[in-house]
């Protein structure tokens, strides 16, 4: 265990990105997200959610794949070259890694999406544990401890004035060498007091106590024909906010831009909010927002879970809780269900 | 995908001095869809086109690119020939290389750079081109006159001349206009009624033409070539086939304190009137607001004196629905209320006089029998003062922007008439500018000033007011000596400003034909498509379009005749295949393209919508093939692209613009 | 609130209506989501206070196809909304039977963050027959108290009005809201060099993640298609990869909606990062009322918007 | 952003000219050999009326450095009213570019009769200048354009 005073922190970041790019979460225009960290950057790691989560890191909301040029007649094709530079993505909460752990599932499994995979080699979290929070989470539901995050390369703690660093990987033992001259040594029992604190908060939030009964792997066909869906879809207005901010949502679209030098074949994050999500030729396989509204659900809750040994595909950060435009989420599907005895 | 042919052109060395064409022939070749290229000499000649046919039927071209001259000068050239040819006409886009390329750059180098891109826009969007069609409707040999006075005469003669049937909604009981009201006209002085009499009789008599008077215009529907037109045919309380027009009921009519409408109320008619003696049909009409019949119930005097047995008093109005191919506004004019002009003491004293009240004055058949008195006591004025200009060229809202144009001549005929006929009466006429461009105009008022010694001043008049001795002083500034002027007068003649019939306004609307702020009709186009409305089938007659003179409203209704024959000569109409066509499955039948279109082409209905996963009843834009003319507005207007243009769409604009920026 | 039930279940029992649009209570006091209530007995979900912001008017496109007639409460500035649907044909008057409810200002739990207060269990004060002027709040981590003003949505500092320009019946008081002139903010961009109002869109508009909040929750924006998703331009467009896009969206948006804003607000209110998007479409707002005179767009269900008619005299353009 | 080696600066300006007045004048400077640079490239439409906002935001996202319309003079429409529409568009789109930022000048409205070759080829002149003291189109364009 380590530990380096927060007044400091701006040595180890500038530290960090030395050898590497530093993502951190950056307050722009009284918004925080996470972004490339500069010397200009006003850092915030105080504030809990940041808008957008940082998946961006691992999987991009856009990203080219190739370039396609013309001489002549003669087309040529150029791969977009796969991440090959160490990175570092700071202030990762543990909802957040449990998050890149979900998308691991499904970019990771054969056939294997090497775009990510580049970007999960060579990136190293930094994760840290939740100081306060907040009435929106929910993250304990799917067994994540936010006093300790789990999958990352380093875990910190904000305690005091300090930031507390353990290291818990052997790319996060090498992250810790190279910044090692700014850290001291720091005291487990200090951490084991602030995760004690943090639990005592959790332990106040109502939705933390949330039951998943009835989701998960075994219920499928009688949970798709509710007709709870049909009643909790009305307010949605189709719009993309909850898949946007989720730490989990993977699905993208794959299209072309022409930059007048050249086609660009690009993905971009896509929303199954949205009407236009999986239009084929013969038109969309769902075709009205009940059903786009249901499979939002059916997938974190039911699909998921059951192509992924139990693994939801919710983690609980309630980012889409505060931010959908007319207060519907995932937490109020869970309960009507629950009322309703479904 | 496309099989695109680029045609580069040398025009002689108009091109090919300072464009590479055969660089722009190599370039083509790389673009997408092009398969064939070549550069000629003179694209536009007959070998040129033979090469453009050839290369179609070997290359099995879709779409042609010309790089030439302006697709003003050639266009029509090579869509002929590609459509002889075998393919689209509207699959050929021009690349004009040689006006907006080699004419004004020098530099080789440079002037071959933007040739090549302008090649590169053309065929961006010849890929995106699409064949069109133009459309058929028929056409209704048939046509409608709105109006009967001296413009609607002479276009319903002329075009029933031509063979067509044509039909003269008049809503006064008789035709003749504001011409039949003249006593003479200028700058020749004939009689006015002497050479429009013949006309109404000969109109009457037209066995193509049939005239609806005291009928007007209810409803107006379709389009060019295909309109539905209902006219209301109002009460007349007198049947028309009985009725022999001997004039005994309008003799024995006891109701006689209406005013007279044709004579501007000077005198007063009877409730069965005809509005003058000469009026065609010759048939009266039973004022129902002024006949005692009508109010009490008792007198039907004329029934019981008719012996036609041709009064009727329970005749309803009558609607008839016919339809035309063409329709002519000849709405005319009316003189502007002056209700608004105190210093010129109109209201005050009934010897302050509008000019067309001095015509009725001075005609024969007036109410004072040609006479020319005074109103107010009878007494023959001594001085005469005229005023120019009131309510034309007025800057301020009680009065028109424009000059009335009529009036200086006028004003003038009268000047010259009293002069003749009453030596001793002196005339003065006040203006800001004597205005006479026309045939033997300004001679005509030189005769006034120099031979007939009439006295014009150049100076605006400011007040006129009423004296207890029943004369009028005249308060004046005289311009040119820069002074003020007093002046006694026994007459003041205003020549108030013409404005456009009021009942344009709606009919403007139910014909979707524009209207300009005075109410005058909008033309197509003010220097080239005189005559003709902006919408399709619509032509302009008279003064509804601007201030004329007889000989103007007589050429120009001649012309509005001809546009309307050339159009029922035809069959069937071709339309312009570049219109706008609305996607049902996006469009939101939300009214806003509506707003803008200038020809009322669009029209919204409810109708089936069938699309993936869609199948809906729902209201959607519908454009109409004959009245689009293809301008683009609705496009902008529509959020969603829902609405495009056809051989301009928002792809093909889309892409010519990322060819350039490429 | 319980007048709006009442009368709620008395026009759904007599037949008068066939459904009811509103607001339910949601799972915290902070979060009321829009709802269909179709009987007087899941009325007892029914919520009204100030925080129910959403502006139900758009919701009525979609009512206008169903059987019967909807019950909507619409606030002041939301009957502009519908009157503009209205004039567009997007929804059908016949179908609609509308209460305009009054309104105190609106609150929100991000406002409430902004100055500080998190994690709000419960608000006291906030209903219609409170007087709205302070919050008693209870936190996850205390009590607190604030003034109801401090809580409110931009919109409601600049409120055009209490008045309601469509309706069939009204129910409750409305109170002034206004301390703040609504151009104040576009006059102070528009002082700003243009290094600093590109600077200042820059920042703002690349916090944009095109998640069509803005769009889909705005009335006028009620394209079948947006022209954004369609094919027909060749601008389709999801990817979120530099500024332009962001531009490119929200200007041609705004262009859109120019002359059909009634400058609800909600834009600005659903935006997840915080874009002061109303500044885009009050901009427009300004110049059409300086330029051709006041408009103010939902005041009247007929005549044509200022994009759709112009003068002779028409300013040029680049000259303003 | 003003760049010191305008020698070297060759804008790309696209020219929206309606088929009617603007472009037919366009076609007498030719004729007239009136020279303009040929960095104006012209698009043609039918009226100003059909030119969408889109398509100049279109433009600069596709890395263009000014844009200007042509049309009939207000009054002179050939389909009477498009140019009295396309006039308030462009009004509004010109005033919230240069509310956002985007230096004022890089577009331009000009009514150009079928008459007014001189005009076009001095509007064109005049423009291209100002679009070069301008500089290259950084505030509009999208990156990815960029070579």
């Amino acid at each position: 265990m380590y530990k380096i005073a927060k007044e400091n922190l701006p040595d180890l970041y500038e530290a960090i990105a030395e050898t590497n790019t530093l993502y951190i979460p950056v307050k722009k225009a009284g918004q925080t997200n996470f972004e490339q960290w500069t010397r200009s950057a006003e850092v915030d790691i105080k504030t809990l959610k940041t808008v957008k989560s940082p998946k961006d890191a691992f999987f991009p909301q856009s990203e080219n794949l190739y370039t396609c040029g013309k001489e002549g007649k003669k087309i040529t094709i150029t791969l977009e070259a796969l991440t090959d530079e160490s990175f570092v993505v700071f202030g990762m909460k543990a909802c957040d890694v449990r998050g890149v752990e979900v998308l691991d599932k499904v970019f990771l499994a054969e056939p294997v999406d090497t775009f990510y995979a580049a970007r999960r080699e060579h990136g190293i979290i930094v994760a840290m544990a939740c100081n306060e929070p907040e009435l929106s989470c929910f993250c304990k539901v799917f067994g994540i401890d936010c006093t300790e995050p789990s999958g990352a390369d380093v875990i910190t703690w904000l305690i005091g004035d300090e930031l507390f660093w353990r290291p818990v990987t052997e790319k996060g033992e090498m992250l810790t060498d190279s910044v090692k001259r700014l850290l001291s040594d720091g005291d487990d029992a200090a951490v084991e007091a602030k995760r004690e604190e943090i639990s005592k908060i959790v332990s106040k939030i109502p939705n933390m106590r949330l039951s998943l009964d009835g989701w998960g792997r075994d219920d499928k066909l009688e949970r798709f024909n509710s007709p709870l869906w049909e009643d909790l879809y009305k307010p949605c207005i189709a719009c993309g906010t909850c898949t946007f901010v989720c730490p989990t949502c993977q699905c993208y679209d794959i299209k072309d831009y022409d930059t007048g030098h050249g086609v660009q074949r690009y993905r971009c994050w896509d929303s199954c909010m949205y009407s236009d999500f999986t239009l084929m030729a013969h038109g969309n396989n769902r075709t009205s927002q009940m059903q786009r509204f249901r499979q939002r659900f059916m997938h974190k809750l039911v699909y998921f879970p059951t192509n992924n040994d139990g693994m939801y595909s919710c983690v609980g950060c309630g980012r889409c809780v505060n931010k959908c435009p007319q207060n519907l989420n995932i937490v109020k599907v869970i309960k009507a269900f629950k009322k309703e005895g479904v | 995908m496309q099989r695109i042919g680029v045609f580069v052109c040398h025009c002689g060395s108009n091109i090919a001095a300072t464009v590479d064409v055969k660089k722009v022939t190599e370039t083509a070749l790389m673009e997408p869809g092009v398969v064939h290229a070549e550069d000629y000499q003179y694209m536009c000649s007959e070998a040129g086109q033979a090469k453009i046919a050839a290369a179609i039927a070997e290359k099995n071209l879709t779409g042609i690119v010309v790089c030439s001259c302006s697709p003003r000068m050639h266009e029509t050239t090579f869509r002929t020939c590609a459509e002889r040819a075998g393919i689209n006409p509207y699959m050929v886009e021009i690349a004009n290389i040689r006006e907006h390329c080699s004419w004004i750059h020098k530099d080789v180098e440079e002037a071959t750079k933007k040739a090549v891109i302008l090649m590169r826009a053309a065929v961006a969007k010849v890929n995106l081109n699409t064949p069109l069609k133009p459309g058929e409707s028929r056409v209704t040999k048939r046509a409608l006159v709105i109006g009967g006075g001296i413009a609607g005469i002479q276009t319903a003669l002329d075009i029933a001349d031509a063979g067509y049937e044509v039909d003269i909604v008049e809503k006064t009981p008789s035709i003749g206009g504001r011409m039949s009201q003249l006593d003479k006209t200028f700058p020749t002085l004939d009689c006015s009624a002497c050479i429009l009499t013949p006309k109404m009789v000969e109109a009457a008599a037209h066995d193509k033409i049939n005239i609806y008077t005291y009928s007007e215009v209810e409803q107006v529907s379709g389009f060019v070539g295909d309109f539905t037109v209902d006219i209301r045919k109002k009460a007349r309380s007198v049947d028309m086939n009985k009725c022999t027009g001997c004039g005994l009921c309008q003799e024995k009519c006891p109701s006689k304190k209406t005013p007279s409408e044709f004579n501007r109320g000077l005198n007063t008619r009877t409730a069965i009137y005809t509005p003058f003696a000469q009026a065609i049909p010759n048939v009266p009409v039973i004022d129902r607001e002024a006949c005692i019949k009508f109010k009490t119930g008792k007198c039907g005097l004329c029934s019981k004196v008719c012996a036609a047995g041709a009064i009727d008093y329970e005749q309803k109005d009558e609607i008839i629905t016919r339809k035309y191919g063409a329709i002519v506004v000849a709405t005319g004019f009316d003189v502007i209320k002056l209700d608004k002009y105190d210093e010129y003491a109109y209201s005050q004293s009934r010897d302050v006089i509008t000019s067309l009240e001095l015509e009725r004055i001075m005609n024969a058949a007036g109410p004072t029998k040609g006479h020319l008195q005074r109103l107010s006591d009878g007494r023959e004025p001594k001085n005469i003062v005229f005023v120019q200009c009131v309510g034309s060229r007025c800057a301020d809202e009680r009065g028109k922007s424009y000059c009335s144009k009529i009036c200086c001549m006028y004003t003038a005929k009268h000047a010259m008439l009293i002069r003749d006929k009453y030596p001793d009466v002196n005339v003065t006429v006040f203006y800001i500018d004597v205005r006479t461009p026309g045939k033997n105009f300004d001679e005509f008022y030189r005769r006034a000033v120099e031979e007939y010694g009439v006295n014009y001043i150049k100076g605006q008049v400011g007040k006129v007011c009423p004296e207890p001795d029943g004369s009028l002083t005249v308060y004046a500034s005289d311009l040119l000596d820069n002074k003020q002027l007093r002046m006694s007068a026994d007459m003041v003649v205003l020549a108030a400003a013409i404005e456009p019939s009021a009942s344009v306004r709606q009919i403007a609307t139910m014909l979707t034909a524009s209207i300009d702020t005075n109410n005058f009709l909008t033309e197509a186009h003010p220097k080239l498509r005189p005559v003709e409305s902006p919408t399709a089938g619509v032509f302009l007659s008279g003064v509804c379009q601007g201030p004329k003179d007889i000989p103007e409203t007589v050429a120009q209704a001649g012309a509005a005749a001809v546009k309307a024959i050339g159009l029922l000569a035809k069959d069937k109409l071709m339309t312009n295949p570049c219109t706008a066509k609305a996607d049902e499955l996006m469009c939101n039948g939300c009214s806003q393209c509506a707003n803008v279109c200038p020809y009322g082409a669009i029209s919204y209905e409810t109708r089936l919508v069938m699309g993936p996963g869609v199948r809906e009843n729902r209201r959607v834009a519908v454009v109409n093939n004959a009245l689009c003319q293809g301008c683009g507005a609705c496009t902008v207007t529509c959020p969603s692209g829902a609405m495009d243009l056809q051989g301009f769409s928002n792809r093909q604009i889309i892409a010519e613009v990322d060819a350039i920026c490429r | 609130m319980q007048e709006l039930i009442n009368r709620t279940k008395e026009l759904l029992a007599d037949g008068t209506v066939a459904r009811v649009l509103g607001w339910r209570r949601g799972d915290l006091p902070t979060n009321p989501e829009p709802a269909y209530f179709n009987d007087g007995e899941s009325l007892s979900e029914f919520v009204y206070n100030g925080f129910c912001g959403a502006n139900l008017s758009k919701y009525m496109i979609e009512a206008s196809e169903l059987d019967g007639r909807t019950l909507v409460f619409l606030k002041p500035c939301d009957t502009y909304s519908f009157n503009q649907l209205l004039k567009e044909n997007r929804v059908d008057r016949e179908k609609a039977y509308i209460i305009g409810v009054g309104c105190k200002g609106k609150i929100s739990e991000a406002s409430l963050n902004a100055i500080g207060i998190k994690n709000v269990i419960d608000v006291k004060g906030a209903e219609l027959t409170d007087a709205c002027d302070t919050l008693t709040i209870e936190t996850l981590t205390g009590n607190t108290t604030c003034a109801y003003r401090d809580a409110m949505l931009e919109r409601c500092h600049v409120c055009r009005g209490k008045e309601y320009v469509v309706y069939d019946e009204l129910i409750g008081d409305s109170a002034d809201t206004v301390d703040g002139d609504r151009f104040d903010e576009v006059r102070k961009i528009e002082a700003m060099s243009p290094e600093e109002r590109f600077a200042f869109f820059k920042a703002e508009l690349s916090k944009c993640i095109r998640c069509n909040a803005c769009r889909n929750v705005c009335p006028a924006c009620s394209c079948r298609k947006c022209v954004f998703d369609s094919t027909k331009f060749d601008s389709a467009q999801k990817a979120n990869s530099d500024s332009f896009e962001e531009k490119m969206f929200h200007i041609i948006r705004a262009f859109h909606v120019a002359g059909r804003c009634t400058d609800c607000g909600e834009c600005s209110r659903v935006c997840p990062q915080g874009i002061p998007l109303h500044l885009l479409n009050r901009k427009f707002i300004k110049d059409i009322n300086t330029l051709y005179g006041d408009f103010c767009a939902g005041e009247s269900a007929e005549g044509a918007t200022p994009l759709t008619s112009f003068t002779f005299g028409d300013a040029e353009p680049g000259t303003v | 952003m003003p760049m010191n080696d305008n020698a070297e600066f060759r804008p790309k300006i696209v020219a929206f000219c309606c088929n009617w007045c603007s472009y037919a004048g366009a076609d007498l400077a030719g004729s007239s050999r009136l020279t303009y640079p040929a960095d104006v490239k012209i698009i043609k439409v039918p009226c100003s009326c059909r030119v969408n906002p889109m398509f100049i935001l279109r433009a600069f996202e596709k890395g263009a450095d000014g844009v200007i319309m042509c049309g009939c003079h207000p009054g002179d429409c050939h389909y009477s009213t498009g140019n009295y529409y396309a006039r308030r568009r462009m009004t509004l789109l010109f005033s919230m570019l240069d509310y956002i930022g985007v230096e004022h000048g890089r577009t331009r409205v000009e009514w150009v009769s079928a008459a007014e070759g001189v005009k076009f080829s001095a509007t064109m002149n005049e423009f291209v200048e100002k679009i070069k003291s301008l500089g290259k189109n950084v505030r509009l364009g999208d990156l990815r354009c960029r070579s």
